[in-house]
């Protein structure tokens, strides 16, 4: 039962006031992408055992989309940040780098 | 015999006799009671049947941990199987039957599953009853069924009520032992916001049974102190019966809070599930004492040394006039000692070890005592209860040396730290040699959602057996400090415990038990699991410790191996011929003793199961005898029947009326959104195939939304409100979900672009005026011109109508003359009333989802769900026109440029006319030539909708057929469910007034 | 291998079972092998022991990382039916229902297949829709089904609730043929049967790492060391992200949390598989009296085997709705698996980017009732390098296409 | 015309706390980017209130300003106001990206009063109740619906969507019921 906290009203919301929507930092694919690019975006999800960004809708408070930063296999969050942006904020990744040595980095 | 004691009993009120009964028999026993303790103090030493071979069983423990004791408790609504003698608290009225058993408790024809337990092995049915095959459906599995399972099957609803609450703190301490009124207290002391739980209805846990001392004062005296300033503490929250049921991720913690299971019908909640979160969890909840594994250890009167000292001190019940005690720690003396001090007769205290010269074996001698070292029992021997022992050399193989006489005995195998809630996320263990136990690896604790500890262990749930109160206080600082609390100064109170010499672990009694032993040695009471079972698994090559539970059932029972675990764990070893710590534990589960499914669904039950969403017009329409359908949470009128009308009779009339004089429908659950906003046009144009940027103001538009691969996804009629606002109507399912996925898009895509939506389907009552005399309908509430120049066919105006504010729109599903038209939801109930009324005298019915259906499927018109289903594209449909060609974008299109959805060859919509006029079978299939690859009949398309007509007075359907348009006239064949099929002509889908002339007037 | 019988088990009752041998072997691994099995869970091992028993194929390694069956094939609410909508889906499920019907014998292990009937309930009009549009797919793909009252339902299920209030039951899709199995049977016996033929079963060996050359797979780097192979097929559910990107691919999957419970055993008062999509929860009776209850999936990639408790709740909520016994029962134990789920919800068995590399994954939420299908189906691949009819729509890059095969479609979901 | 009719009529249950169904009242929902110009003179010239800080309710009265996102105020005021505020708003607004509408009747509206109103609320919602600050407004869930809550004096003010109002009222009520005290 994670709890997440919202960047936008603050709360340290519990994962049932949230809802999740997958992968983060997606780039979306339109008319004129190759067939390869087009399935990437849609379905080739990133699915790590370890640091995942992920998008989570604050559905049952502020209704706003944020990002987050979590471990998938510890459940450890290591930040959440407003979800317009295209990349995760300095940082979250160096917070990210600093407990997780081995990790090879956002990309 | 086991009988109530003259005197003593910290627990219980002599002064208040309670009566209750056991298999119908009348028994008495006190306030303060377990129904365990009365039991016995009746000499109810039998209470139930073990799983498989049907063994009489006794009571084994006092607590939680009890594997045998389990009756059906009450009856009919308030029947509650496999109830837990130990933790049920006697009350005045208690009925109970014990389980497992035919025709009786005494006499039970299971039992020759007994005699052939030879032939019932661990696993034994993985390999018979394989031949012949249908013998095991038939005949083997109805028998194996027929013997399982425990208690009755409960068939009332539910007397009881349920309920939650949430609860939030610093620190939780589960466990109201000393070790966690002690951290309780460091915490509380520093300011935290601690609560404390305790799962029974006292405080204290085993130390005033143990007569510790506490700061030079018995531990009772000291408990009540620690309780009485923790309850004065404002940061405190102090619950008993209260069990943590589970610890989850990101401190969420579940506790099971039985509110009423000892007043039951007083109206309270039965129970109430706590949903925690808290910071940090001290784990102290103790350890449990281990059986020892001997032959006959499973004979009712063989007990935890423990749990007969809990029955003399806390409820002054006797298990027996004499009882052998059996040890491998100094720990068990007390229970010999306790006895002998209560007057009765202890024969012999058996000790493996070979020497035993601490404290208490000294204080044990002392009383007179005799005390056997380098000892085990071969066997005990009694059927329905202990009858003696036969005790031998532990180093030998069991050859008996002599017979003692007793009708008890008391066991104590060491101690299990209760590790259940440091585990259940993944706190991990580490071995103690010295104690023979697992205890948590403060190096490895289970972390929390910031990757810090979430779990701290305290006391003898940390292995601290003796200095509880020492490491309390230190894990409860250690604990604060990781919250950036302090409580530097604390200290733990002195503890006054006597010296004892170190255990030695026994895993088998005697050392060389040969197999028949073996045989005879339980590990498991409740699904009788033996040790040969366990080293039987290992020879088979079912090493994994998982795969031993999983094939010999080993800590599956519902006491879930709280006392089998680690003495499986170690003859497992001991047969692989490695160490403990290698085997590993299995895996710890919430939740620790089982919760009420009742509690875990909470307050939702009837009225309140779900949210039931309800129109402004909802209690009219209840009034009115709507029969209902769910959409979503919503209800909806699916037809209005009248006294004598089956549904269809009344969908066929309300369907006619609507078509030939007036009908009322409530849309109010259509969603509207407003969108609004300099970027709103372009928006809209990237949402929908179609483009609405272009829409004039004062205009209607029908629109289609594909998700991003290509499909559709929803659909409505878009009205443009003024030069940046947009309403957007979709499907009533689709209402969040749109509006959901608008903000998706406007947040996370295109964050740069000004666009605002708004949810308003709830602020509008909406009321389809349908029919050749709508417009007379309307004209009679009057107050607007609703002519065809000033409300032209998808337009809309802004007016009143009998003195409401209404917004009306000229739209139609259904092909007649139509007006939906919005008020606000508070004057909802009294517009439709309005309608009613003013349509009296034109005929006006209300009409419901279904007879909607019908008139938009005599219109070809699709409806998403019936048409769509999630792999449909908009071409699939022939609404070609209804996708822009000109827009470089649109959510969706490059989805629908894939291959498999661009294809030439997919099927598409089309309507159906049986040549007999019959109705299609509603999911029926177009068969096609041959059949494919793997044998299934070929098909070429299937219905999507198909109705009898009442206006064309026949059945009509559309569906989808591979090149559909172009085989008009063609006839092909569908499905029946009986296995013929049924011939049907393919024809244009419009099957009433084709050239729209009806809606446009 | 000693048989299995009731003569058997009596003659070793009179030795006290001492003469038993091992199900399996744990042998050490050899250099290299014909093939090798990623995975020994339900579907690896079936891959297997079709490999060895329909290809000649037994120069096999199968590689476990933990203790074999112990992922989803340990862990699943053991639902096993075939009454499919899509094409490709009713054949390959009903390829496995069917050889589940004699597998007790064709393994010479009981896996007490339990063929007691699985209904679908459906409770709201566009569920009716939907199971008789599966009720006649299923006649033309050779699926016995039937759609049936809501007064057969109550025959065939009396502890149910069928009038509601909120969701009375307007009848439902039954398969008299489905049923239940034993889910660590499924794993040993097959285990059993390719221990026998001479494979290796490797447990406590985990795959790190996949080694390429050209384009094709030499072997794969393990915690016991490098083993060589010819031909590699991957089989590991939750895991198919993690070793796919070993080998240098990515995969249409994501993997979430499934979880399951079970209360406290009661006497049989439920003899059918009941599933309720409405209000998404299902439940069976196990034979030593279990209810044994599943629900939804978390919403967010997990490898914890550990849900959300919401999620029980949910199912509790509706089931006891319609199943109002239940309310006095007691949740046992609840515990969860790593399911992997596709684009489409259905599963994968496909050739890869490597030449010599097969995939079978994405059985997500429902592919114990699969695993003899899968696995026939997985070892027609690996041996022939082509697929052959069942499994030839289930390919990888059916997404890229669009050529989706989406269940869900009937109001139904993939249990 | 007739008059607006609260979703319950309101409807009310005695336990051991009070639960009472209030309104109509006018509500609006103010659509705007903080710091858009116009802004806090729009929300005075509509409830008199301040424009409330991030999830804090202003309260002025019958009126009250709430914070419900970051561009996102709810305007509570007498339920026949709420024309002229819209175009007061209109007004303050001119020129300016904004979306102001009227959602009086999309919402129910409850009071929960009582020395433990608070237990109600503890029970449905998964909130720290004691952490809540002076006028702060909750966005949660109620068991299964969306709510937004917020204390004043005697009790709590709870709101939902109407069409969900009378299984909020089941709620509450259940929650209330006496001898189910926390
Ligand atoms: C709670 C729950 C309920 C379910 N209910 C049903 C149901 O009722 N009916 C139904 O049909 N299906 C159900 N399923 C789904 C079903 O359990 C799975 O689809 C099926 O068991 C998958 O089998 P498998 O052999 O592919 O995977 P698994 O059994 O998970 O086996 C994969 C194996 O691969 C191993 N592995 C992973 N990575 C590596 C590595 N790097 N090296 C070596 N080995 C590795 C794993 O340890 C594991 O043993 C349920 C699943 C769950 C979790
Ligand atoms: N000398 C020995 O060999 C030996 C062995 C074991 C225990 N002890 C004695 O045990 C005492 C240890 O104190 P302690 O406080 O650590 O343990 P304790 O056993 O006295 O108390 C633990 C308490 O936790 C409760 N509990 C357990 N699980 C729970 C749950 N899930 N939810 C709520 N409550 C739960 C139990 O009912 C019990 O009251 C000392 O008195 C020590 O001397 C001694
Ligand atoms: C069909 C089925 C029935 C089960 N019955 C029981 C049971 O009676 N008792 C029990 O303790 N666990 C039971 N379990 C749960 C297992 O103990 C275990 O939790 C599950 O296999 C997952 O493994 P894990 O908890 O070790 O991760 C059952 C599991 C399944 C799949
Ligand atoms: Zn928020």
């Amino acid at each position: 039962m994670l709890i997440l906290e919202c960047p936008y009203c603050g709360v340290k919301a519990e994962e049932t006031e949230l809802s999740p929507g997958g992968e983060a930092h997606l780039k979306r694919f339109g008319p004129g992408s190759s067939d390869a690019d087009f399935e990437a975006y849609m379905f080739a999800r990133k699915n790590p055992k370890g640091v995942h960004f992920e998008r989570w809708r604050h559905a049952y408070g502020c209704g706003k989309w944020f990002l987050a930063a979590r471990c998938t296999a510890t459940l450890e969050v290591f930040g959440t940040y407003p979800a317009q942006t295209s990349e995760p904020p300095a940082e979250i990744i160096a917070n990210i780098m600093a407990k997780r040595p081995a990790w090879k980095g956002f990309k | 015999m086991s009988t109530r004691l003259k005197s003593g009993g910290r627990l219980i009120d002599r002064s208040a006799s309670l009566e209750f009964t056991f298999n119908g028999k009348r028994l008495k026993g006190y306030a303060g009671d377990t129904l365990a303790a009365a039991l016995l103090a009746n000499d109810q030493m039998l209470v139930g049947r073990s799983f498989k071979y049907h063994r009489p069983r006794g009571i084994v423990a006092s607590g939680a941990e009890e594997p045998n004791a389990l009756v059906n408790l009450g009856s009919g609504a308030r029947l509650e199987p496999n109830q837990r003698a130990t933790t049920t608290e006697v009350f005045d009225g208690l009925q109970a039957t014990s389980q497992n058993h035919w025709p009786s408790l005494e006499h039970d024809v299971g039992v020759l599953n007994n005699y052939a337990a030879r032939f019932l092995p661990a696993g034994f049915y993985y390999k018979t009853f394989i031949h012949p095959r249908a013998a095991w459906k038939h005949v083997f599995e109805p028998i194996i069924r027929q013997s399982a399972g425990l208690g009755r099957a409960p068939k009332d609803r539910d007397a009881d009520r349920y309920e939650q609450a949430y609860g939030f703190a610093d620190l939780l301490v589960a466990g109201g032992g000393i070790a966690g009124l002690q951290a309780a207290l460091v915490a509380a002391r520093a300011g935290a916001r601690v609560w404390i739980v305790e799962q029974t209805a006292v405080w204290g846990g085993r130390a005033p049974v143990d007569g510790d001392v506490i700061d030079g004062m018995p531990a009772a005296t000291w408990v009540d102190a620690a309780v009485t300033e923790l309850a004065s503490l404002p940061n405190v929250t102090l619950r008993v019966r209260t069990m943590a049921a589970g610890v989850y991720d990101h401190g969420y913690v579940l506790l099971d809070e039985k509110v009423a299971d000892h007043t039951p019908g007083d109206g309270r909640p039965k129970h109430r599930l706590w949903r925690m979160r808290v910071g940090r969890i001290i784990n102290a909840t103790g350890a449990i004492e281990r059986p020892l594994s001997f032959a006959g250890n499973d004979i009712p009167g063989v007990m935890l040394a423990s749990a007969v000292r809990d029955y003399v001190v806390n409820w002054a019940v006797s298990p027996g006039d004499r009882t052998v005690v059996v040890t491998n720690n100094d720990d068990g003396y007390r229970t010999a000692i306790t006895l002998k001090e209560a007057g009765m007769d202890v024969p012999c205290v058996i000790d493996a070890r070979v020497r035993a010269d601490g404290a208490l074996p000294a204080r044990a001698r002392g009383l007179g005592i005799r005390v056997e070292t380098g000892r085990g029992i071969a066997k005990v021997k009694g059927g329905k209860r202990v009858e003696g022992i036969e005790m031998c050399l532990q180093a030998g193989e069991g050859a008996a040396s002599s017979f003692i006489a007793c009708d008890a005995v008391a066991m104590s195998g060491g101690w299990s730290p209760v590790v259940h809630l440091w585990s259940h996320c993944g706190g991990k263990l580490t071995w103690d040699d010295a104690h023979a136990f697992f205890r948590p690896d403060a190096t490895r604790p289970p972390i929390t959602h910031d990757g810090s500890a979430m779990v701290y262990a305290a006391g003898a749930a940390n292995g601290a057996l003796h200095e509880a109160l020492a490491d309390a206080t230190h894990r409860a600082k250690i604990a604060l400090q990781s919250l950036g609390m302090t409580a530097e100064t604390a200290t733990a109170p002195a503890h006054d415990l006597p010296e004892e010499s170190p255990m030695e672990a026994v895993w088998i009694m005697p050392q060389g038990a040969p197999i028949a032993l073996k045989a005879k040695m339980w590990l498991d009471y409740q699904n009788d699991v033996k040790v040969s079972d366990v080293q039987l698994a290992a020879r088979e090559g079912y090493e994994s410790v998982e795969h031993t539970k999983r094939y010999t059932t080993l800590g599956m029972a519902t006491d879930q191996g709280k006392l089998s675990n680690i003495n499986g764990l170690a003859v497992l070893a001991g047969s692989l011929n490695t160490e403990i710590p290698l085997v590993g534990t299995t895996t710890f589960r919430p939740p620790y003793t089982p919760v009420t499914l009742g509690a875990l669904a909470g307050e939702a039950r009837g009225e309140i199961f779900q949210p039931l969403r309800k129109t402004p017009m909802h209690d009219w329409h209840e009034k009115n005898g709507a029969y209902f359908e769910p959409v979503g949470y919503w209800r909806r009128p699916y037809c209005f029947p009248r006294a004598g009308e089956t549904h269809e009779q009344a969908v066929h009339r309300e369907v006619l009326n609507t078509r030939s004089n007036v009908g009322l429908l409530d849309a109010s659950t259509l969603g509207k959104i407003i969108v609004k906003g300099p970027d709103a046009g372009r928006f809209l144009d990237m949402l929908y195939t179609g483009v609405m940027s272009t829409l004039p103001i004062g205009k209607c538009r029908y629109g289609l939304m594909c998700n991003e691969q290509g499909f559709l996804s929803d659909d409505g009629v878009v009205a443009r409100i003024d030069e940046d606002t947009w309403l957007c109507h979709t499907t009533s399912g689709g209402a969040d979900r749109i509006h959901g996925w608008m903000e998706d898009w406007l947040q996370c895509e295109w964050w740069d672009w000004q666009v605002f939506t708004a949810n308003v389907t709830e602020q509008y009552a909406q009321v389809a005026v349908v029919g050749p005399k709508a417009r007379k309908v309307l004209e009679k509430l009057g107050g607007m011109d609703v002519s065809k120049e000033a409300v032209p066919f998808m337009g809309w105006a802004d007016g009143t109508l009998g003195g409401f504010p209404v917004r009306v729109y000229r739209i139609s599903f259904s092909g007649e003359l139509s007006y939906e038209i919005a008020v606000p939801a508070s004057h909802g109930a009294a517009f439709w009333a309005a309608c009613v009324a003013a349509g009296a005298e034109f005929g006006a019915m209300p009409y419901g989802t279904e007879g909607l259906h019908v008139m938009r499927a005599e219109k070809g018109f699709i409806m998403i769900g019936d048409e769509t289903d999630g792999t449909v594209i908009p071409q699939d449909l022939g609404l070609d026109w209804a996708i822009s060609k000109k827009k470089a974008d649109f959510l969706g299109k490059r989805g629908q440029e894939r291959s498999f959805l661009a294809s030439a060859d997919r099927w598409k919509l089309v309507g159906f006319e049986t040549l007999d006029g019959s109705v299609i079978a509603d999911g029926a299939y177009i068969i096609d030539a041959g059949v494919n690859a793997n044998n299934q009949r070929k098909v070429q398309g299937r219905v999507t909708s198909t109705y009898h007509s009442p206006t064309l007075g026949r059945g009509i359907a559309m569906g989808l057929l591979r090149h559909g348009p172009v085989r008009m006239g063609e006839v092909v064949e569908f499905t029946k469910l009986d296995g013929s099929t049924v011939k049907a002509k393919v024809v244009n889908a419009v099957f009433y007034d084709k050239d729209g002339e009806k809606q446009n007037v | 291998m000693k048989r299995y019988s009731v003569f058997a088990i009596a003659r070793e009752a009179l030795n006290f079972h001492q003469g038993w041998e091992r199900a399996w072997k744990s042998p050490a691994p050899k250099a290299s092998y014909d093939a090798i099995i990623v995975g020994a869970g339900g579907h690896g091992l079936a891959t297997a022991h079709y490999l060895g028993k329909n290809h000649g194929i037994r120069n096999v390694a199968i590689i476990e990382k933990g203790w074999l069956g112990g992922g989803n094939t340990g862990r699943n609410t053991t639902i096993i039916r075939s009454n499919y909508l899509q094409d490709s889906s009713a054949a390959i499920y009903e390829k496995a229902r069917s050889l589940y019907e004699t597998l007790s014998q064709d393994l010479n292990y009981n896996v007490m297949f339990s063929p007691r009937g699985v209904m679908m309930l459906a409770q709201t009009h566009h569920e009716v829709r939907g199971y008789l549009r599966t009720a006649h797919a299923n006649s033309l793909q050779g699926v016995q089904t039937e759609f049936i009252s809501p007064q057969r339902v109550k025959e065939l299920c009396p502890i149910m609730n069928i009038d509601g209030p909120r969701y009375p039951v307007l009848g439902a899709l039954w398969q008299p043929r489905g049923g239940t199995g034993r889910h660590d049977a499924v794993a040993w016996g097959y285990a059993r049967a390719c221990s026998d033929m001479g494979m290796d079963i490797i447990q406590q060996c985990e795959v790190t790492g996949v080694r390429s050359e050209n384009g094709k797979v030499t072997g794969v780097e393990t915690t016991k060391g490098f083993i060589g192979t010819k031909k590699l097929g991957i089989v590991v559910a939750g895991h198919s992200g993690q070793v796919a990107d070993m080998a240098g691919f990515r995969l249409p999957v994501e993997s979430m949390a499934l979880q399951a419970l079970v209360s406290e055993p009661i006497k049989p008062c439920m003899d059918v598989v009941v599933m309720a999509n409405t209000v998404h929860g299902y439940m069976s009776q196990s034979d030593k009296g279990e209810m044994v209850i599943g629900g939804g999936t978390d919403g967010f990639n997990n490898y914890t085997q550990r849900g959300s408790f919401q999620h029980v709740e949910e199912t509790l909520r509706a089931l006891i709705e319609t199943f109002p016994m239940l309310s006095r029962l007691k949740m046992l134990r609840q515990w969860g698996g790593i399911v992997d789920m596709t684009g489409d919800r259905s599963p994968i068995i496909s050739k890869t980017p490597l030449g010599n590399c097969f995939i079978n994954c994405g059985w997500g939420t429902g592919g114990f009732k699969a695993i003899p299908g899968s696995g026939w189906a997985m070892a027609d691949l690996m041996a022939k390098g082509e697929p052959g009819p069942l499994a030839a729509e289930f390919d990888m890059w059916r997404f890229r296409e669009g050529r989706f095969i989406d269940e869900s479609v009937a109001a139904g979901v993939a249990h | 015309m007739s008059d607006p009719v609260s979703p319950l009529s309101g409807a009310r249950y005695d336990g051991f706390a009070t639960v009472r169904e209030i309104g109509p009242l006018g509500m609006i929902t103010l659509r705007a980017k903080t710091g858009t110009p116009g802004l806090e003179a729009s929300v005075m010239a509509a409830t008199g209130c301040e424009m409330p800080a991030v999830r804090h309710v202003v309260v002025n009265g019958a009126n009250a300003a709430g914070w419900m996102s970051p561009d996102e105020t709810l305007l509570v005021l007498p339920y026949a106001d709420v024309a002229g505020a819209l175009s007061k708003i209109a007004d303050a607004m001119k020129g300016q990206h904004h979306l102001a509408v009227d959602v009086s009747d999309a919402r129910a509206v409850f009071r929960v009063e009582g020395a433990k109103a608070d237990q109600v609320i503890r029970k449905l919602s998964p909130v720290d109740v004691d952490l809540l600050q002076p006028g702060e407004l909750r966005r949660s869930r109620a068991a299964q619906v969306a709510a937004a809550f917020w204390a004043d004096e005697g009790g709590f003010t709870v709101v939902c969507f109407r069409s969900v109002a009378a299984y909020m009222f089941g709620l509450l009520s259940t929650s209330a019921r006496p001898g189910a005290e926390l």
